[in-house]
């Protein structure tokens, strides 16, 4: 095996339970995004962007469809002769019980054999399921330009929300002085982004110091950063600027979809030199009937649109019957919309069926966004105002339709 | 279909769609929005179980080879049979190219080491969606040495197939009459340039015309041979198009929009695979208003589009109209302009406030990467 | 998803215990074979060699080496855009602790859900640990004639061993009787190869049964056949007549190797109609030098042999010295053997380093099969008598020496 | 050397190869057991870490294009860059060819599309295993406008390179003189057809050559300019082969059986990559005596072979017995056949018995396929 200067490792195994349904069947990194990718592809694209040719990917929680659109890295031109994308699911060793990963840190703990295959300087560690833009590459630089044993990229987020976040105060040459997690009074807005550069030797040291401390939790965040902190490791943060966003929630999946609506959105798709790479359906150029109204909203190949879009996402494959209205939605791919169907605010789930006038929108008053989940078939005059699991859900739904 | 290989024979005649093919073989002419014509039977081929293609080329073919590449999005990238260009071996001495026998007779180990018990050769610009099960059943159950096959068209189709050789048939479906140059027969049955045969028979007929010096498998190896062999006419009934002038490429694109068109075609019975790109989905800007057309990936829409077909990444700026047209790859339309019954070939730029005004029976064309 | 006839499940999730150091650090059919190969490509290329085009290879222990070995399945022409190979870890599924496979049946029954994307009539289950060359599609036509709900293939054993093996009773028209596992006095000599095709719907249902047992070992040939016997199900043994080997040990894996070196071997490799496939190095012909003796022996590419070479086999990039003599040996990949090196029944395992005037070969007397770590490196003039797991086993090998 | 892109320019010359290259272009001459010729310097370049290699053909480039596929064994199937195969776009005028320079104008569009600053040009014949990192810092730390890559030889290999063009250097490193037509100049420094410079004076030296008619890159972008340029030379000292006849083929194939050249040539700086066959290892059968030689995989060898070179795929048979020869993949000697000095191209049958007798200073060829 050829050294690697760097090597990426993506934490894909997160169950994202806040996701609820759409994360039934798959990792949250796999979870569908921007009406063509899933959420891993923005990282994938962003090492094979920033010409970091190796990486692993852990995976533990429900990894069939990450495995299978990962593949051998083809699309994001990471299948390579020397490195490219490996998959790590845990595993079981001579003699030993299998370990699944307990934490973070565990996850690269468990793999550290895979990273010494490519010998490298330095450790690249990101969360598979952010969505963002960035050139790990002049991150990496700035590693090395400071020296540094760990370096953090932070983002500023506004002073009223800092405290959602893992805030880290600096000084003034960026050196890392003290990270708080969540504080209830931030010193500063700089918010921890999950992207990690470790020299390698140091964070490997790191790696079997917490795995000796049987009350750690063994997350980077929780234990070995504040570890390295308190025993005065060169910790340094790197400022980005752009867009980040983690979709770890419903809302914030919704939102970061919205996002791209408006005509300058700051994450910008359409770049061709920085693409987002993904797996590539084969389906005909979309349809738009004499009746289509869209506008602010993206659709993918494959559509046949009759009716109205405005500020959606459509996913591949999808039709909306005449007379129908979306708005403010995400629907995904393969989902059929009969015709006079009213859809607002709304998650429907890949291959839904939602017959001729139903009506999905929560009341103005209980403003959530309503999930449905993919694959069920909403029929015909069902009224919708909240989240659908099963068809069960959709009997109460009613029933409680019909006694209000 | 597994003892059947494909033969796709890519024509000549490329003077026929004038521009659209001064650098490109007919083979690889873009149509309907992110496709190359030779998609549409390769993909019937390999959707009917077919997995040893061979693509006869003659020239201008580095963006079909570029298209095709090792045959990936056909799933013919095997280790064994798969996807092969077959482009002349040698330059021919000095222009002189007798016809597609001679071409395939320059690749007869081909088809001597193909394991395949049956071939079925087709042209490379048929439009359809075909699956070749039946027609091979039908092959098989008549006991014919060749089948081909045919549609019979509506009256009011006849414009759109004006370059197209017919056949004529008897009742038990023999095929009695075949004409080389269209005009001689009065008949409503097209032929689709789709022949099935024993593979033995195929390499007699090219082995054959090769001692004689024929030279052109329909005339010479088909038509020659109607009353000594049994050919029998199979009838297609999905939709067809044969493009071979630049103003049936524009209708057969136009076709496209109706709904039920697009539907058959594009889903019944198997799905047409082309070469994916990484374009990001097509986003509708606050100004967009697109109605009745077919838009590929990639595309930012902030004018008007009507009864149009817009291929991948093609950018429409504010104020500008694009009507009963077809906008390649790439094509950058500047506000306010005007594009009417107008083919613009690839990567062409179309400045601020410019009309580009063709007419419905006279569509204007425009080359690659043109700038007005 | 197209649907799929019959679905491939190959269980390579063993530890292989008993091949010791060679499976420290992979899975047993990720251990190298015949020059070139790991034992998996058996099985792989038998696959891919009958039309089946859908497979998915079950792992649970060490599957690193494993995994970049098969990755989307490229050598085995199993790179499908409907089907090909999938990787199956264990994995953890929402709400849930993960589970690791608990039997082959297990296995199985954890990745129902991947089975039925495919909707398959049949399913084949095979090891991925044996040695031998099979056209399961023959044996899909028997199963289908038969109308069976498992067919077993069977060889024939040599009636003395019997003994060791699950030995199938059968009736004239091939239907399964009963099952014996090492019966202690054989009825009959016809084996199982641990080679099964069911109908899916049938197997199914005696999965879900095998998985509401909590007494049951959720193995196919102790618990599933057993009870599909016992309740009358329609059971079939096809009769197999060709090589077929299990490598379960270090003897039987030797001993396989050194089949492949008779003038007409009973496994042939050099059939174009029937062809293994493996991942291929990219080195030069081997360079056989002006002193080199090589006969009864199979040699791969990037060698250099300087000495003689009597019935072994030899991988890739192996280099060997002047004077020095290899007999009856496995050398695997990347092996430096110096000059006037004896060799005699030894498994050296990849990257060792055996220099000058080394004597590698057990005592008469005590006839087993040295085993030789990998990327060890064994001094000048060392005597080697057993296996050598580790450098201090050569320390207690040597004093052993100086004692005697 | 990311900013460097890599130019294999396949020469037409291939007369000088005789049967060789009857079939194929020189590139894709077989050499060294299993690999073509254009595999030594595409693997440098890979191995220098350039990921953006166009290879220029002219004609009967079939099994080029066969051997390179989409480039994978060189890690050169990239979505970005990578590898391209650029056959003349359009057939020449009843084979009006003018020279290389006229192939590259051709292209043009792939230089300029190209994001790379530099470019290093070679030609696809020659063996060595080359990293061009150190030859890259050169040009760039001596300030020449081209640097042209060059190696001394010792008087007793003269013969091995009698076609080969020479220069004269200053002590500097200059490049005082060049010659068109080998035997001009009495010096021991053969040019190697490696040239680097920027993008962008390549491109001017085409466009400027279009313009004046002129159509050869050493000749008239080259030569011509060695007062008007500042040309380096860069000493190359590794092992080298530029084969240009058939009686240098066969003696650069002898010197692998020399074993500091099989380790030098295949292994460092890196290795050699190759299009990769699914054949298992060679199986040496009891009576199998063979010393010296180079075998490759997939051989089954009953007889004895000695000094020779052999492809894969061979079968020896027993009692036969080949000496001072190179055998290509997939041939089968029958028993008791001798070969001696004999050169047998692919997939040839030599029957039981038959002698094949060459003499060292002129080898036996023989054609492909042939059987005797």
């Amino acid at each position: 095996m050829i050294q690697k200067k760097c090597v990426a490792m993506l934490l894909a195994g997160g169950a994202g339970k806040r996701l609820g349904i759409l994360t039934r069947d798959m990792a949250k990194p796999a979870v569908p995004f921007g009406g063509k990718y899933r959420i891993i592809d923005f990282t994938l694209s962003n090492c094979t962007n920033s010409g970091i040719y190796a990486a692993g990917v852990l995976t533990q929680y429900q990894p069939l469809i990450l495995n299978s659109h990962i593949g051998t890295g083809i699309p994001w031109d990471l299948d390579r002769k020397n490195g490219g994308v490996s998959i790590l699911p845990p595993y079981v060793q001579q003699g030993e019980k299998g370990k699944w990963y307990e934490g973070t840190a565990n996850a690269i703990f468990q793999n550290i054999y895979f990273i010494e295959r490519y010998n490298p300087e330095y450790v690249l560690v990101i969360s598979g399921d952010h969505i963002y833009k960035m050139d790990y590459s002049l991150m990496l630089e700035y590693h090395e330009e400071k020296g540094a044993d760990a370096t953090i990229a932070v983002i500023e987020v506004p002073w009223g929300e800092a405290n959602r976040f893992g805030i880290m105060n600096t000084g003034e040459d960026g050196s890392i002085i003290e990270f708080e997690e969540k504080p209830s009074k931030p010193k500063n807005n700089l918010a921890s982004m999950g992207v990690y550069i470790f020299t390698w030797p140091v964070l490997k040291k790191y790696l079997y110091k917490d795995n000796d401390n049987p009350k750690s939790s063994s997350d980077f965040g929780k234990d070995i950063i504040p570890l390295m902190l308190k025993e005065n490791s060169r910790l340094y943060a790197y400022p980005f600027r752009g867009y980040w966003k983690d979709v770890g929630t419903i809302e914030s999946l919704w939102e970061a979809n919205m996002d791209l609506l408006s005509d300058q959105p700051e994450l910008d798709l359409y770049d061709r030199n920085w693409r987002i790479y993904s797996v590539n359906p084969n389906r005909p150029p979309h349809f738009m009937g004499p009746s289509a109204h869209v506008h602010h909203s993206m659709v993918n190949e494959g559509c046949m649109i009759l009716g109205t879009i405005h500020h959606s996402v459509l996913f591949t494959g999808v039709y909306v019957g005449e007379g129908s209205e979306i708005k403010d939605s995400i629907i995904m791919s393969n989902v059929k919309i009969g015709s006079n169907v009213k859809i607002e605010r709304a998650i429907i789930g890949e291959g839904a069926v939602i017959e001729d006038h139903c009506q999905i929108a929560s009341d103005a008053k209980n403003p959530e966004i309503i999930l449905l989940k993919g694959e069920i078939t909403i029929p015909e005059n069902s009224i919708v105002k909240s989240t659908i699991v099963s068809l069960r859900d959709l009997q109460v739904n009613r029933e409680e339709q019909s006694l209000a | 279909m597994k003892n059947v290989m494909g033969i796709i024979n890519v024509s000549r005649r490329d003077e026929l769609l004038k521009d659209l093919t001064s650098l490109r073989c007919i083979a690889s002419v873009p149509f309907g929005g992110r496709y190359r014509l030779i998609d549409f039977v390769l993909s019937g081929m390999v959707n009917s179980g077919i997995y040893n293609v061979g693509v006869f080329t003659l020239n201008k073919y580095r963006s079909l080879m570029d298209h095709l590449g090792f045959g990936k999005e056909w799933d013919l990238n095997r280790k064994r049979d798969g996807l092969f260009i077959l482009p002349p071996p040698i330059h021919y001495p000095f222009g002189y190219y007798r016809g597609d026998l001679q071409n395939f007779f320059s690749h007869i180990d081909y088809f001597h080491r193909s394991t395949q018990e049956y071939v079925i050769i087709t042209g490379s610009n048929i439009v359809c969606n075909i699956n070749f099960n039946e027609a091979f059943q039908a092959h098989q159950e008549s006991g014919a040495d060749i089948t081909v096959l045919y549609k019979e068209i509506a009256e009011q189709e006849e414009k759109n197939f004006e370059q197209c050789r017919r056949i004529v048939t008897g009742d038990d479906g023999q095929v009695l009459d075949m004409e080389d140059k269209p005009g001689r027969l009065k008949s409503n049955k097209v032929l689709m340039e789709m022949f099935i045969m024993k593979k033995s028979l195929f390499i007699e007929i090219i082995e054959n015309s090769n001692k004689m010096e024929y030279s052109n498998l329909i005339r010479d190896g088909l038509i020659q041979n109607v009353n000594r062999l049994n050919i029998f006419g199979f009838h297609y009934a999905g939709y067809l198009g044969i493009i071979n002038s630049v103003k049936n490429f524009y209708k057969h694109s136009m076709d496209l929009l109706k709904r039920e068109v697009w539907q058959e075609l594009f889903y019944k019975p198997g799905l047409i695979y082309t070469k994916v790109k990484d374009e990001p989905p097509t986003k509708y800007l606050e100004q967009a208003r697109v109605t009745n057309s077919l838009i590929s990936n990639g595309c930012l829409i902030e004018g008007r589009v009507e009864n149009s077909i817009l291929s991948r990444g093609v950018k429409v700026h504010r104020g500008a109209c694009i009507t009963n047209s077809i906008v390649m790859q790439r094509n950058e339309i500047g506000k306010n302009a005007r594009i009417e019954n107008t083919i613009l070939d690839k990567e062409a730029l179309v400045s601020e406030g410019k009309e580009l005004i063709g007419t419905p029976g006279q569509p204007l064309l425009m080359g690659k990467k043109s700038i007005t």
